[in-house]
């Protein structure tokens, strides 16, 4: 081992540590959320060359209009799944505030209050799967379905053969808004993306909290010994997960200016895909916000391309499958080619003595490593 | 000497090399070990034992040297294979199926069929049985695996590998987590396997243990062999000399400290099931040892005190002031430090970076304006890894890749850090080397020298007597004696240890 | 589907011309359906007939939001017209509305949106004839009296509630004897429908006749009738493609059902696309158009063009067709 | 060596049947049963047509035969800890294959297309049960995939064309509703299927190998365990039934169209985590799955009987797969706190 000299330094030295291990290069292109964001990259130009009608001026536009509510709610999921938990129930609480906005808009409530109570109640939702998850202490795969269930049948209940089509136009109207005037290709869903992207940003990645999401992924009793409150921590992520969902809920609703409690049926496997492919460990511990968006995006070209290709729903969903099944065999693929590259290296020089700079590929290695645990 | 036995070496291994990715585990390993012979395997954390053991077990295959079984070349490409061969071992980290039974843990895969292949669960439950008896426990063999405390687990593997009834037996380091008593069993069950003319590999960092039970020893360091000799021709302080490749410093470097006010009361604690009624102090300064046999309930007091556990009634108090129940946050808060006992499950993020390890606890106070950056954290963590000569190449190396002694640091750094008022410290030295072990050891004594007040929890009767300014002693769940240094002899301490189940053990030693 | 090999709309530029080549995409309600499978077919046939690019997109569920997604796309190739038959009457109508200003010509078919968010609805029957077509097989089958139920297919579906709301005022209006007790809905999944057939006869002993005004619940229901004690005793009509009822028609679980032929239906609708296209009708009252093989129509008030009468078919006369 | 000491649990002081006979009672399944007859029994009160007519006792055996068998395919891999989403789409996928073999092939006998069909469908989990176990790689993430994948291909083979009745021989559409002695015969499948993996789990060296692997993967490799192989037999296992489901599917229902199968992965999951199945594997039986499968097809249909609207029905059954696990895990803190208070009991007596 690379650090097992004896000889004791000398009394009290201090030493120094470099902090990394392997130059920034490294760090940063070598990631699983790098090559989505490559792969994203070649699919955008590969598509706008050679599909037609992609490069022009609404199929952004489309595009983000498309995955706005996916892109919302990769966010929280994205921590939900770092601390090794999943919510399935994200797309009926999507249902059940989009229902719950139908009804009150229906009584002559004004859409923001509408709009309040229905978020009030996707956190409340996103609350109880909390309570079971984190302080009951229940497997989140099974509370999930349970709730989407659950959810679901409210929002169906609510509203019966109901849909509610009769909002406001300033408000749908704002759903569909471009943010720098017309012609862009950005719509003003955007605007509360970003603000949501840098508060989990910050959150995931930049402060205490998001180091105890981590943590609770990796060894959820390390991180119980070590001061890092695992039941709130939980508790907190569902309940951002049922606020994000029921914000999506509305913006779905206004886009579509129809209240259904059919509304976003089934997108909770889209979400979970598109975060899977962005490059976030379903065991937990490991992701990062810019490889969900990425992966998020992904999804959304690689549809709207094909679309534009002429193909249906059938090639799609198999290209997405495909994309998902290679993403997390990648990794271990990596791991094979690594340790057969470095086996003909090292049969090809002698046995040297071990030294630091291939720390990196120590961690890789140790990356690749993930064991068969759920 | 194994060369010279008459009918050759049951196992040996010559010049054997392991790398993983780009770690080099095994270097040079060899070992010769003769049928009716009990082989001591001996190294520093990371020697590479374990991994040796791996490649006798086909957990991991060799990338070069001799590997021979009987005199026979042999190469396994799983542990069934090996099982197949008649290999039995019992590995470091224990391996039950927490779900099922204690005797499906044993017979998984071999169990007793009878008609049409379908498992003979009366033989099977007969024949556990059986081996308990054998070893002298009592278990339910129909009582599931999960629950059953380390020392318990530890039997069970031994149960495991004594019913394969296997020519070579391995044992890595099987004693970490036993008591007295369990030792001398096993010792008793090594004995009679080795006079039945079977080859035991044992492994070990108690020297008292391999001086007792083995014949030969073969030392390791850093990948390589060493040396090979008989148990008789040597002396303990040869074989760390060759471990560590220097002479070690005193083991126990207790320096006199000043002994100040009470920080840490506790009154009147109690936990249904685990411990009642406890109640103690520490001062600032003193070193308290908490003694007794594993699954005394040490461990369970000391969680409660932290508030990782709940506890039914009783009071903490941290310099006066009462510490809320359950929220080891709140005692962190108070200024108690917890170096839990299981290094790579409760106290380190292994998989973590060292850095973030060890800015765990502190990284609150590292943010500005609400932010906290990897620079934050290396730059408050970098300290204190020197200070405590964490070994390793970069702060973002994660933990997974360290030595037990090393990982141990970690932790120990990471709590260093708060600048805890109390440090409580539950097993500091399991699992860790001769040469770690005394640097830890003069660590706490410097820092009890510092002012801090310290709780330790040590199934190692030396390590308590050796270090502690007082010892607590708790027998199943209750503090069955206070011992100051002076009174402290291991007689005393056994003695209150076992103050309710003395008899049964008398009764025992004359059966 | 069909016609996925055509490299749809790569001429995307040209929206609004006439010229020669008009694209045409269909979009049904979901895709594997055999209703819609069948108006696809008639549709490519008219399109091949006049020279044009037929598509075929669609979701796999029958949810407004992923039919948006395929109208956005159509609008941005530029189609010069898209045929579409609506999973929501207003979730869609945003999309539509943006297709039509990019210059894309809209045809509902089948189930209408709100009149304003399309050019012209081919509209397979008369809302009230095929309420009443309906009302009348099961009055006839069950001798005008006793109690009846709906399956029907997703709750929001715009032409079910529209004629469900219709069959109910001609029941209570001309059948006091008949009493509507119950409607469920199988969200045209087979298997819910079938297990809501099989609800229907445990909680309303006394049923005796289910109306089904979807293709894929009556065969579903004749599914269950035919091998359950029911078969006979409880009547079941509604809308069905010869194909799939033909089994049951024979073994007697059903007398009679009535359809529209969805072939005609997709045909007209491509013709009549091909009309708005060519400026022909401009979707005014009192616009004729010539249709191909069905000769010519005229364009009712609301922009809509009625196929014609719904058929009933029976035991004599199912075996004339194939669809 | 003395036996005088006393024993932490003493094997002996209870008898065989009276530990058998209370382990039952203190089973999981038990709960689930005895909601389930519950359920029932409720219902026919209401409505007497619901048990007591050929028509309701043949359905409350037959139509929860269908979820049955995908349980029991689904607690398999579940047991390893292990799950397989693909199924709804593999039973989609087989199920038109089904009808597309007996329409092309006319002659083919209905057995031979049965075990087509499952092979079919063991072809699919062997796919999933490869990629899981040789890369490594979490079950969820990979089924998650094959789902897309599988429905895709359905969708694209498909096309327009369409399973109808006519195009399957009647003795196939028969075996649908046919009964023996009362009990229809799919439902007689599904339970042979039960039994004999229920057996197998119980008394083959396999079978309890699967629930070694599922309670700790890392320590089933250091005992050398055939891991690897036992998960792609698990997978194949899922994917063959959920095939078998495919085929019973057809036989059922007729006809096969897109939606064959849609969403009925997440069913599966939650029937045998209904039936007591933990989730993260280790423990759990078919029996329960068996028992869930029934209990949430019974509630589904008996909720419109007792009269409650079709729209509240998700509702019901979400709750009702909530208070399953939220009951389980009070039956066993009740135990762990028996389990501490009998330390404490043989701690004081010493
Ligand atoms: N699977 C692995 N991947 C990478 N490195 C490994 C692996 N297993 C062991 N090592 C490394 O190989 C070296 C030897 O480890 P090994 O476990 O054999 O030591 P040991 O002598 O048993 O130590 P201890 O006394 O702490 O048990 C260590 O540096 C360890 O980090
Ligand atoms: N996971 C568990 N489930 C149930 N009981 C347990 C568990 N772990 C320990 N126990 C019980 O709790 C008591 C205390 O156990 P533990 O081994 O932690 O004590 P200890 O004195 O700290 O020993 P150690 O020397 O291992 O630290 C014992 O009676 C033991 O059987
Ligand atoms: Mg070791
Ligand atoms: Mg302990």
């Amino acid at each position: 081992m690379s650090t097992a000299t004896v000889d004791r330094p000398d009394a009290r030295a201090t030493r120094t540590y470099p902090a990394y291990s392997r130059p920034l290069w490294r760090r940063v292109l070598l990631t699983r959320e790098f090559a989505v964001i490559a792969l994203l990259a070649i699919v955008y130009f590969y598509s706008n060359a050679n599909v037609p009608a992609f490069d022009g001026p609404l199929t952004l536009y489309y595009l983000f209009l498309d995955i706005a509510p996916i892109l919302l709610i990769a966010l929280p999921m994205t921590l939900v799944i770092i601390t090794g938990e999943i919510d399935l129930s994200v797309a009926s609480v999507m249902g059940l505030s989009s229902a719950l906005i139908g009804v009150l808009a229906d009584a002559g409530w004004s859409i923001p209050t509408a709009a309040l109570v229905a978020i009030v109640v996707g956190a409340l939702c996103g609350a109880f799967n909390g309570f079971l998850v984190a302080y009951v202490g229940l497997p989140s795969l099974a509370v999930t379905i349970g709730t989407l269930a659950l959810y679901r049948g409210i929002a169906q209940g609510l509203l019966g053969t109901k849909a509610i089509t009769e909002f406001p136009e300033k408000w749908t109207d704002l759903a569909k808004d471009r943010i720098f005037g017309d012609g862009s290709s950005y719509p003003t869903i955007l605007i509360p993306f970003v603000v949501l992207l840098v508060l989990f940003v910050w959150m995931l990645h930049f402060s205490t909290f998001g180091r105890g999401v981590f943590e609770i992924g990796l060894n959820d009793e390390a991180a119980h010994f070590s001061g890092v409150d695992v039941e709130r921590t939980k508790f907190l992520l569902f309940v951002m997960a049922g606020a994000v969902s029921a914000f999506a809920g509305l913006y779905f609703t206004l886009r579509f200016g129809s209240a259904r409690g059919d509304n976003a049926n089934g997108l909770e496997l889209q979400v979970i895909a598109a975060v899977l492919l962005g490059g976030v460990s379903i065991f937990g511990g490991r992701g990062a916000l810019h490889g969900v968006v990425a992966g998020v995006v992904l999804i959304g070209v690689i549809s709207s391309a094909m679309r534009l290709q002429g193909e249906t729903v059938n090639k799609i969903n198999i290209v997405i499958g495909v994309l998902l099944v290679l993403s997390v065999i990648s990794t271990t693929l990596l791991g094979w080619a690594q340790g057969f590259l470095s086996r003909r290296r090292r049969s090809s020089t002698p046995i040297s003595g071990s030294s630091s700079e291939d720390g990196q590929r120590r961690q890789a290695a140790a990356a690749t490593e993930s064991t068969n645990e759920r | 000497m194994p060369g010279t036995a008459p009918e050759g070496p049951a196992l040996e291994l010559r010049d054997v090399a392991k790398s993983f990715g780009s770690v080099v585990a095994l270097r040079s390993g060899s070992i010769a070990v003769t049928p009716g012979s009990i082989h001591a395997l001996v190294g520093e954390n990371g020697a590479g034992k374990s991994t040796l053991v791996k490649i006798v077990a086909g957990v991991h295959r060799r990338d070069s040297g001799v590997f021979r079984l009987h005199g026979e070349d042999v190469d396994f490409g799983s542990t069934a294979d090996s099982k197949a061969a008649g290999v039995a071992v019992i590995y470091q980290e224990p391996t039950l199926f927490p779900d099922l039974s204690v005797t499906e843990n044993i017979f998984m895969g071999r169990q007793p069929v009878g008609r049409g292949r379908r498992i003979d669960r009366a033989a099977m439950y007969a024949e556990a049985e059986r081996l308990f008896q054998g070893l002298g426990v009592h278990i339910d063999p129909r009582r599931p695996a999960r629950g059953l405390s380390i020392a318990d687990q530890q039997i069970i593997e031994i149960a495991k590998a004594i019913s394969l009834d296997a020519s070579v037996l391995i044992m890595d380091e099987p004693t970490a987590a036993l008591s007295g008593v369990e030792v001398e069993r096993l010792f008793a069950v090594a004995r009679g396997l080795r006079d039945q003319g079977r080859a035991l590999v044992f492994i070990s960092h108690r020297f008292d243990e391999v001086f007792e039970l083995c014949d030969t020893v073969t030392v390791m360091r850093d990948g390589d062999y060493v040396s090979t000799d008989a148990i008789a021709a040597t002396s303990v302080d040869e074989i760390v000399s060759r471990m560590v490749g220097r002479e070690v410093a005193e083991l126990f470097p207790k320096t006199p400290a000043e002994i100040g006010d009470v920080v840490l009361e506790v009154e009147g604690l109690s936990s249904l099931g685990t411990f009642h009624d406890v109640s103690f102090s520490v001062r600032a300064g003193e070193i308290v040892g908490l003694a007794g046999l594993v699954g005394a309930g040490r461990s369970e007091i000391a969680r409660a005190v932290f508030g990782v556990d709940r506890y039914d009634a009783g009071a903490v108090r941290l310099a006066g002031k009462p510490v809320p129940a359950r929220s080891p946050r709140a005692a962190i808060r108070a200024g108690i430090a917890f170096v839990p006992e299981d290094r790579r499950k409760q106290g380190l993020v292994t998989d973590a970076s060292v850095a973030r390890n060890v800015a765990a606890v502190i990284r609150r106070g590292l943010t500005h304006a609400g932010v906290l950056t990897n620079r934050d954290e290396n730059r408050a963590a970098g300290p204190w890894a020197a200070r405590l000569e964490v070994k390793t190449s970069a702060l973002d190396m994660t933990a997974s890749t360290m030595s037990g002694g090393n990982q141990q640091k970690v932790v120990l750094a990471k709590w260093l850090a708060t600048e805890p008022k109390l440090l409580i410290i539950d097993e500091p030295t399991r699992g860790i080397d001769v040469g770690t072990k005394a640097e830890v050891h003069r660590l706490l004594s410097d820092l009890a020298g510092q002012g801090l007040a310290i709780l330790m929890i040590s199934s190692e009767l030396p390590e308590v007597l050796g270090m502690a300014d007082r010892v607590l002693v708790v027998c199943e769940g209750r503090i069955t004696a206070e011992l100051s240094r002076e009174d402290a002899t291991p007689e005393a301490v056994m003695h209150a240890a076992t103050a309710t189940t003395a008899h049964a053990i008398e009764e025992e030693a004359t059966a | 589907a069909c016609g996925s090999d055509s490299d749809g709309g790569s001429d995307g530029a040209s929206g609004g011309g006439g010229g020669g080549d008009t694209t045409v995409t269909f979009l049904p309600k979901n895709l594997g359906n055999p209703y819609f499978d069948t108006s696809s077919k008639g549709g490519k046939a008219a399109v091949d007939e006049f020279g044009g690019t037929f598509d075929e997109v669609g979701p796999d569920t029958a949810s407004p939001d992923a039919q948006v997604q395929f109208i956005n796309t159509a609008a941005q190739q530029g189609v010069n017209a898209l045929v579409v038959s609506a999973n929501d009457p207003e979730a869609i109508c945003d999309a539509l509305n943006e297709a039509s200003d990019a210059g894309t010509k809209i045809v509902t078919f089948d189930s209408d949106t709100n009149p304003d968010c399309r050019d012209l609805f081919i509209n397979q029957a008369t809302a009230e004839g095929i309420a009443k077509a309906q009302v009348d097989l099961i009055a006839e089958q069950i001798g005008d009296a006793g109690e009846v139920a709906i399956l029907s297919a997703a709750a929001n579906a715009t032409n079910q509630n529209a004629w469900i709301d219709l069959m109910t005022k001609d029941i209570t209006d001309n059948h006091p004897n008949i009493k509507l007790v119950d409607t469920v809905y199988g969200d045209d999944d087979d298997q819910t429908s079938f297990d809501k057939t099989a609800a229907l006869l445990q909680s309303h002993p006394d049923l005796k006749g289910i109306i089904s005004p979807t293709t894929v619940g009556i065969a579903a229901a004749a599914r269950y009738l035919s091998t359950s004690e029911y078969k006979g005793k409880v009547a079941l009509t509604g809308l069905g493609t010869p194909n799939q009822m033909r089994e049951y028609v024979k073994d007697g679980t059903v007398t009679a059902f009535a359809l529209w032929n969805p072939e005609d239906l997709g045909y007209l609708a491509a013709y009549a696309a091909k009309a708005l296209v060519d400026g022909d009708i401009k979707g005014d009252e009192g616009d004729t158009f010539e249709a191909g093989k069905l000769g010519e129509f005229t364009v009712d008030k609301d922009a809509t063009v009625l196929l014609g009468d719904p058929y009933t078919f029976n035991a004599d006369n199912i075996d004339d067709f194939d669809f | 060596m003395s036996t005088t000491d006393t024993l932490l649990v003493e094997p002996s002081a209870v008898s065989p049947t009276k530990r058998i006979v209370g382990e039952l009672l203190r089973s999981r399944e038990i709960a689930v049963a005895v909601v389930f007859v519950l359920v029932v029994a409720l219902t026919t009160i209401k409505s007497p047509n619901f048990l007591f007519s050929s028509d309701g006792w043949r359905d409350l055996l037959l139509t929860p035969c269908l979820l049955l068998i995908l349980a029991v395919g689904q607690t398999v891999v579940i047991i390893t800890r292990n799950v397989d989403l693909s199924v709804g789409s593999t039973l989609g996928l087989t199920a038109y294959f089904t009808g597309k073999l007996f329409s092309d092939h006319p002659g083919l006998p209905i057995i031979a297309v049965v075990v087509l069909g499952m092979l079919f469908g063991a072809v699919l989990g062997l796919v999933n049960g490869l990629l899981v176990a040789i890369f490594k790689v979490p079950a969820l993430v990979i089924t998650l995939g094959t789902l897309y994948i599988y429905r895709g291909i359905f969708l694209t083979w498909a096309g327009s064309d369409r399973i109808n009745a006519g195009d399957m021989p009647k003795d196939f559409l028969a075996l649908g509703t046919k009964t023996i002695l009362t009990i229809p015969v799919l439902t007689i499948v599904g339970l042979v299927v039960l039994a004999a993996v229920g057996y197998y789990l119980y008394t083959a060296r396999g079978g309890r190998e699967l629930y070694a692997i599922g309670s700790d993967p890392d320590a089933a490799v250091l005992y050398g365990l055939p891991v690897n192989r036992r998960i792609i037999g698990a997978f194949v296992l899922s994917g063959a039934l959920a095939g078998l489901a495919g085929v019973v599917y057809t036989a059922r229902y007729g006809t096969v169209s897109s939606n064959a199968g849609l969403g009925m992965e997440l069913q599966a999951v939650g029937a045998a985590v209904i039936g007591g199945v933990a989730i993260f594997g280790g423990s759990g039986t078919v029996w329960g799955a068996a028992i869930g499968a029934f209990l949430l097809v019974t509630i589904n249909r008996a909720l419109p009987v007792v009269g409650i609207s079709d729209f509240w029905q998700r509702a019901v059954v979400g709750a009702l797969i909530l208070g399953a696990i939220v009951l389980d895990r009070v039956l066993s803190a009740r135990q762990e706190r028996r389990l501490v208070a009998a330390r404490e009991e043989t701690r004081s007596s010493r």
